[in-house]
């Protein structure tokens, strides 16, 4: 059974050589501890599982049938006393291990602001932290600084020292944003924000991707985090704002169609409105804001206005095409608002005609399918006010 | 014809669904068809259809149904290992601008396949298989509760695999990993019928796993044999209980959460949509509910296998029962508390995830205490290293670096930098192959010759076993580096030269471990032809100590000429200790189940239904949904599904067995 | 789950089902508390005569654990003794069961939402 | 009968039944059958979980007061009840081995099953005719799906009553087919239980939101 040990061992010895081991030597300070979580957690389990490595070898050994010199009691099958240790002593561990992770997901928390910017440095109140929009495309990354307007896609850089402030979110699907160097993941969800909250203590050039797959492009879909130091992140800047080009709702409706290994790209200004609008999956002009419908809800609905209120779609990223058995795909209109009066819409919708009085966009009631026990059952009934 | 019949007829289906552009698939699918005819002819010109349906297709005999759930896990296993070497492969090309083998579109489904086909087709039917197998005998049963059920629910296992093989060779997989979370499974990222594949394949396993689950609940707890009290119960009856119980409690999960996607994506409701408040997230928690205890289900068995495996080669009774029991009930409990922590990295606050991430590790508690019951049972004992106890030692000690990389996975925030990562890949891999496959291979060498009547060839076994070892460590210790390198799952290319290495070391691995699998195969090749040396009349080869050992090898039909009864946990030791003699005379009839077709009839329209709703034939899902249903009514109109074995038989088979007993002495 | 001491295998011949039957008084009776039982929500929300939505929810959710329970045992006969307690044991499992998937389902989901779902800012909406 | 299932008063050991009554038929039915309405229990359970998640989520479209009218609702449920009792009627009947009465209380049985299966496809094509079909939001989708599936339940019921109505008349109120009736009335009455909660969580609750 040694040789197993042996096997067991090898890849630990080769991993003590050499090699980028990101994960046990990041960059930033979160990371370092959340290295520092999966260390204390590794010795504390160590504790028990080498003796019970141990052992097993050990009586492999000693009672195999050759060995008649080792006593032999068929009949022993119970020892309280055992039994308490071998409850207990798992028990104690996962008590301490408990604890600290308790202490540890509160801490560390992707959602908490930052206290500290390393383990002896408190976080400088004076310096505003920097605050990074992330989005995850088809199959690239978009950044977005909104202290700045400046946008970039795959490149992503922050200032040594200074916290950073994510507000993560995605276009389509789920991905999971990733920079080991800096912090832990979180994932990228459409319609949805998630926030993590992280710091880099070295200037360099550090990893970045997606940890959830996401299609065909995954692969693909890594960036370059550069830590800088105040006058290389400025510089940094300076650069992106001089690449020129502007990112507004046309340019970002271009951008997320879906493209695999992207260059890295710069936008020299962004419409201060484009992450919100990302984010409730209303970019287009005409489509509810997720966060409007939201408030509809929450107020108990639209009543029986809301059934017309949505308009078949003709775009979407991905050529859909509705389901089999289904309606035509359609959207929610939005209500009017100052970008987008009445009945005007970039969804390309072909004719919004009749002007019922509706609070939506003023449409024509949509082509429902309805199912054909429908009319088997109420014939061309008129609307009624149930 | 016109389009509009053809399409009416075929559904979406058409010459170009065939993937005739892909080299790969194509050189298998004719190496599969060769083989297929192959097997096909000889089974016509030995003229075995009428023997395969009469004794085989059609047997409602739990030990036959279990031995065809091992065969149909063997054979998957073939089809999800061969992904796993495509995988290896492409991961060890594709460095430095080189793009591999496999383009994203087959890679993807290559990954997502062998997920699937390993979990559902593989570790399932095993498990699954032995637990058929062995729970009747062990308690002293003729039969299942209901046996029909029983047939019915193995055929329906084939089904989802026959759909899942169907995908290979017509159309596609789903490209979305072996869970398919939406959004990226739904119709507007997934619009091909890959996805559908995987919905139906799962549906129509998943209702035999639930029956299945069902029928042997109530074969434990109703058909124990006089004198065998919940407290007497093998352990090995003690965690298929507990498993078939998480079975019941879970497979529905899967499928409402399943029919919901289905839903989503033929009729377009919003339950997992980004728009029209639909919300993906609802659907990872569900498939989780159910995924979670789904890993318990595989790995109990095992436990109740290695629980056997070393009372029985220690010469021992086993450590701590009394422990061991309340263990595997605590495990069950708490298998359904845990499910969050797959997506602690998925945005929820601090509170749920400590919460979750706890009660993840209290699992570990009762887990350890089952480790160290099993050490303790061969303490002071006579340790005979036979296959299945070489198994054991090895499971034991794989498993416990697999459940501490699992235990450290449930803190939260080190998952947070593991989530996703090849150290996740490596984890599961050591849990699920040193745990699950490791006790299945344990099971297997312990149980053949119960089932056959001789022995496993030794020396192939141990070439087995050598190579699987070795090559499960050779092909997971990297990973969990790579996972430390912060190197992500899924990946089809990579750009960091400097990590070949360790892909290179870990498809050096793989191939150990194909070798491992050829070896199983040749094992049973050989023990096959030299079945006469390796024969056991005893009935009890390995002096074990469980009630299937007190009866033949193979068991008769009937399994025991007199219902046992038993007095101990370890019944059969005690009997040949308080000096039991074989009954010799006073055979009567035996009342047992009729064979029937209905089950893999039912099964198999069910599986033409579920290639009428891939591929949008609607009149075939119509015709197979109307036909399973004027079956399944006619079937009910049978009211004669028992038949009595004549004492004459019996009394045959009794003396048989007589005259063997007194050749071995 | 102590050691179950009804020997497992002594078959109690009396009745193959081992299932309790109910009878026209029972049956009666578990009527006529459901729909009372039925009745009483029905009516609390339609007319609105309790103050509060929330005293009106919590009432009629106790009336229908109320109401489950009448059916249980005057309909599906449920008590201790059937099938040697199993059908109870089965029960209880399948109710924790329920609350866990039930509760837990809910109380991750809302975390989610809260966590995560976008905030409606009223600026710039009008 | 009791087995000596302890050594005797000779001090033999007892290994086997030489005397052997076989399990009776249908030995595990009733307990298999309670295991697997405790499956479809779980069922139900991750149905209402979803429309708990998704039963707010109205995308800007009707809330359940908009559609819900529970008249209605009322009349359905008490299609259902009198349908428990009626069943009830045929179980004592079947026990009193009246197989005209029984045969008669099955029908009226179908009938009001039929009635509630009637009702409930007259609200679903009504609201569907209105535009609030399953596709407008996830509130919409989880209803649908929730009341769909107790009333697909319900359609299985009947085409199971139907089944065993024929069966009885048939073959008479044999050992077997009173297991079948009670297997059904076990079915039938756990669709109740169901519908307690459908109506108090999605209907009524539905409506006071």
């Amino acid at each position: 059974m040694s040789r197993l040990k042996i096997l067991a061992l090898l890849p630990l010895a080769a991993a003590l050589s050499g090699c980028d081991y990101v994960v046990l030597a990041p960059a930033g300070d979160i990371a370092a501890q959340q290295r520092d979580l999966v260390i204390i957690s590794t010795v504390l389990m160590l504790l028990i599982v080498l003796p019970v490595m141990a052992l097993t070898v050990l009586f492999a050994w000693r009672y195999r049938q050759s060995n008649t010199a080792a006593r032999y009691e068929p009949e022993w099958d119970h020892s309280t006393k055992l039994e308490l240790v071998i409850w207990s002593a798992p028990l104690l561990i996962i008590v301490c291990l408990g604890a600290l992770t308790w202490m540890g997901t509160h801490l560390l928390d992707p959602y908490r602001t930052l206290g500290r910017i390393h383990a002896d440095r408190a976080v400088d109140q004076s310096k505003a932290p920097l605050e990074v929009d992330v989005v995850a495309l088809d199959w690239k990354w978009l950044f977005i600084y909104p202290d700045y307007g400046v946008a970039t896609v795959n490149e992503l850089a922050a200032p040594v020292d200074r916290p950073i402030n994510f507000r993560i979110t995605a276009s389509s699907v789920m991905n999971s944003f990733y920079i080991p160097a800096l912090a832990g993941q979180i994932y990228a969800m459409p319609g949805m924000e998630t926030k993590l909250h992280a710091v880099v203590n070295h200037a360099g050039t550090y990893k970045g991707f997606s940890a959830n797959y996401s299609g065909a492009g995954f692969s693909g879909m890594h960036f370059d985090f550069q830590g800088l130091d105040d006058k290389g992140f400025d510089a940094w800047v300076a650069s992106a704002k001089s690449a020129g080009g502007s990112l507004g709702r046309a340019e970002y409706l271009q951008l997320e169609k879906p493209s695999q290994n992207e260059p890295v790209r710069r936008w020299g200004t962004v419409d201060a409105d484009l992450y919100r609008l990302i984010l409730n999956m209303c970019v287009e002009t005409g489509k509810m804001c997720q966060s409007e419908m939201m408030a509809i809800d929450a107020k108990g609905g639209n009543g029986h206005q809301g059934l017309n209120n949505t308009l078949p779609l003709t775009y979407d990223k991905y050529a859909r095409r509705g389901t089999v058995l289904g309606p035509e795909p359609t959207f929610v209109a939005g209500t009017c608002t100052p970008d987008a009066p009445q009945g005007q819409t970039t969804a390309s919708v072909k004719a919004p005609t009749d002007t019922m009085p509706l609070i939506g966009a003023g449409l024509k009631r949509p082509s429902f399918t309805p199912l054909k026990s429908s009319s088997f059952f109420l014939g061309q009934r008129p609307k009624s006010d149930s | 014809m016109s389009p509009e019949l053809l399409k009416l007829i075929f559904g979406r289906l058409g010459i170009e669904s065939l993937p005739l552009h892909e080299p790969i698939v194509v050189g298998t699918f004719v190496v599969v068809a060769l083989g297929g005819v192959a097997l096909l002819g000889g089974l016509t010109y030995f003229r075995l259809w009428g023997y395969l349906w009469r004794e085989w297709f059609t047997t409602v005999d739990h030990k036959r149904i279990g031995i065809m759930y091992m065969i149909l896990g063997i054979v998957m296993l073939l089809r999800g290992f061969a992904d796993a070497l495509m995988m290896r492969g492409q991961q060890m090309l594709a460095f430095g601008g080189s793009e591999g083998y496999l383009n994203a579109h087959h890679y993807d489904q290559v990954f997502t396949a062998h997920g699937v086909i390993m979990i559902f087709f593989v570790a399932m039917p095993l498990v699954t298989g032995l637990m058929n197998y062995v729970v009747p005998l062990q308690i002293g049963a003729r039969d299942v509760s209901f046996p029909f059920l029983n047939n019915f629910s193995f055929w329906m296992t084939v089904g989802g695999a026959v759909l899942v093989m169907a995908s290979l060779f017509i159309g596609e997989f789903a490209r979305t990993g072996w869970l398919a979370y939406p959004p990226l499974s739904n119709i507007g990222y997934s619009p091909d019928v890959g996805v559908d594949y995987y919905i139906w394949a799962l549906q129509v396993a998943g209702v035999g796993t639930t029956l299945s689950g069902i029928n042997l609940i109530c074969t434990i707890v109703k058909l124990r044999c006089p004198g065998m009290t919940m407290m007497k119960m093998p352990v090995f009856t003690w965690t298929s209980l507990c498993t078939n119980v998480l079975i019941v409690a879970s497979f529905p999960v899967l499928t409402v959460v399943l029919a919901l996607l289905s839903l989503d994506r033929y009729v377009g409701t919003n339950f997992f949509t980004n728009d029209f408040g639909g919300s993906p997230m609802m659907y990872v928690n569900l498939i989780w509910i159910w995924g979670h205890p789904e890993v318990y289900i595989l790995v109990l068995p095992a436990f109740g296998i290695f629980s056997e495996v070393t009372s029985a080669f220690s010469g021992k009774r086993l450590f701590g029962y009394t422990s061991m029991v309340y263990a595997t009930v605590v495990i069950t409990i708490l298998s359904y508390l845990v499910w969050l922590h797959h997506f602690f990295t998925m945005g929820s606050g601090a509170s749920v995830n400590s919460f979750f991430g706890i009660t993840t590790m209290i699992i570990s508690i009762p887990t350890g205490a089952k480790m160290f019951n099993w050490l303790f049972t061969m303490y002071r004992g006579r340790i005979r290293y036979e296959l299945p106890m070489m198994w054991t030692i090895a499971f034991m000690l794989t498993f416990v670096i697999g459940g501490m990389t699992g235990v450290l996975l449930a803190v939260p925030p080190a998952d947070f930098v593991l989530h996703n990562s090849l150290f996740l890949i490596a984890h599961f891999h050591n849990v699920i192959i040193g745990g699950v496959v490791f006790g299945a291979f344990a099971g297997i060498n312990y149980w053949f010759p119960k089932a056959f009547g001789f022995k496993l060839d030794p020396f192939w076994g141990k070439m087995s076993f050598w190579f699987w070892v070795t090559g499960f460590y050779l092909a997971f210790m990297p990973l969990y580096v790579l996972g430390l390198m912060g190197v992500t799952r899924r990946l089809r290319v990579f750009d960091d030269p400097s990590l070949q290495i360790w892909f290179v070391i870990a498809a050096i691995g793989a191939l150990f471990v194909f070798i491992g699998i050829l070896s199983m195969l040749m094992q049973f090749a050989v023990s096959l032809l030299k079945r006469e040396q390796l024969k056991d009349v005893t009935g009890d080869p390995w002096d074990a100590r469980t009630l299937e050992w007190a009866t033949s090898s193979p068991p008769p039909d009937y399994n025991f000429a007199f219902t046992p009864v038993v007095h101990d946990n370890d019944a059969w030791w005690d009997m040949k200790k308080r000096g039991y003699q074989r009954p010799l005379t006073g055979f009567k009839p035996i009342h047992m189940p009729a064979s029937t077709g209905t089950g893999i009839i039912l099964a198999g329209f069910a599986t033409a239904m579920g290639f009428g709703l891939i591929w949008y034939m609607w009149w075939l899902a119509a015709a197979s949904f109307i036909a399973m249903l004027a079956v399944g009514i006619g079937h009910t109109f049978n009211y004669h599904r028992d038949f009595d074995i004549p004492a004459e038989d019996v009394i045959r088979t009794e003396d048989a067995r007589t005259k063997l007993l007194a050749g071995a002495k | 789950m102590s050691t179950d001491t009804h020997a497992a295998g002594a078959h109690d011949h009396h009745h193959g089902d081992g299932h309790a039957h109910g009878t026209f008084s029972s049956y009666m009776l578990g009527f006529v508390l459901s729909v009372v039982l039925t009745a009483i929500p029905f009516w609390l929300v339609m007319s609105g005569t309790l103050p509060s939505k929330q005293v009106t929810a919590l009432v009629i959710m106790a009336f229908a654990v109320v109401q489950i329970v009448v059916h249980m045992i005057y309909f599906l006969h449920m008590n201790t003794t059937s099938e040697n307690g199993w059908s109870m044991m089965a029960l209880i499992f399948t109710i924790v069961m329920v609350v866990i998937a039930l509760s837990g389902s809910l109380w991750v989901m809302s975390h989610l939402n809260s966590n995560m779902m976008p905030i409606h800012q009223m600026t710039g909406m009008k | 009968m009791t087995i000596a299932v302890n050594p005797t008063q000779t001090g033999e050991p007892v290994f086997y039944l030489a005397d052997e009554h076989p399990h009776p038929e249908g030995w595990s039915t009733s307990l298999g059958f309670w295991i697997y309405l405790m499956s479809d229990c779980l069922i139900f359970a991750i149905l209402f979980a979803t429309f708990g998640v998704l039963g707010g989520n109205y995308a800007a479209g009707p809330a359940p007061k908009d559609l819900f009218d529970l008249n209605l609702v009322a009349v359905n449920t008490s299609m259902l009840l009198l349908s428990s009792i009626t069943y009830g009627f045929a179980m004592l009947t079947m026990q009193q081995n009246k197989i005209a009465q029984t045969q008669m209380w099955l029908a009226i049985t179908g009938l009001f099953g039929a009635a509630f299966i009637g009702i409930e496809l007259t609200e679903f094509a009504h609201m569907i005719h209105e535009g609030a079909t399953p596709q407008r939001s996830a509130f919409l989708s989880a209803f649908f799906t929730l009341v769909g599936t107790h009333g697909l339940h319900v359609s299985c019921g009947l085409i199971w009553l139907v089944t065993l109505m024929v069966q009885v008349q048939k073959f008479g109120l044999i050992e077997a087919n009173r297991r079948r009736l009670m297997c059904l009335s076990m079915f039938w009455h756990f669709l109740d239980v169901v519908w307690i909660g459908v109506f108090t969580f999605v209907y009524l609750l539905g409506v006071l939101r």
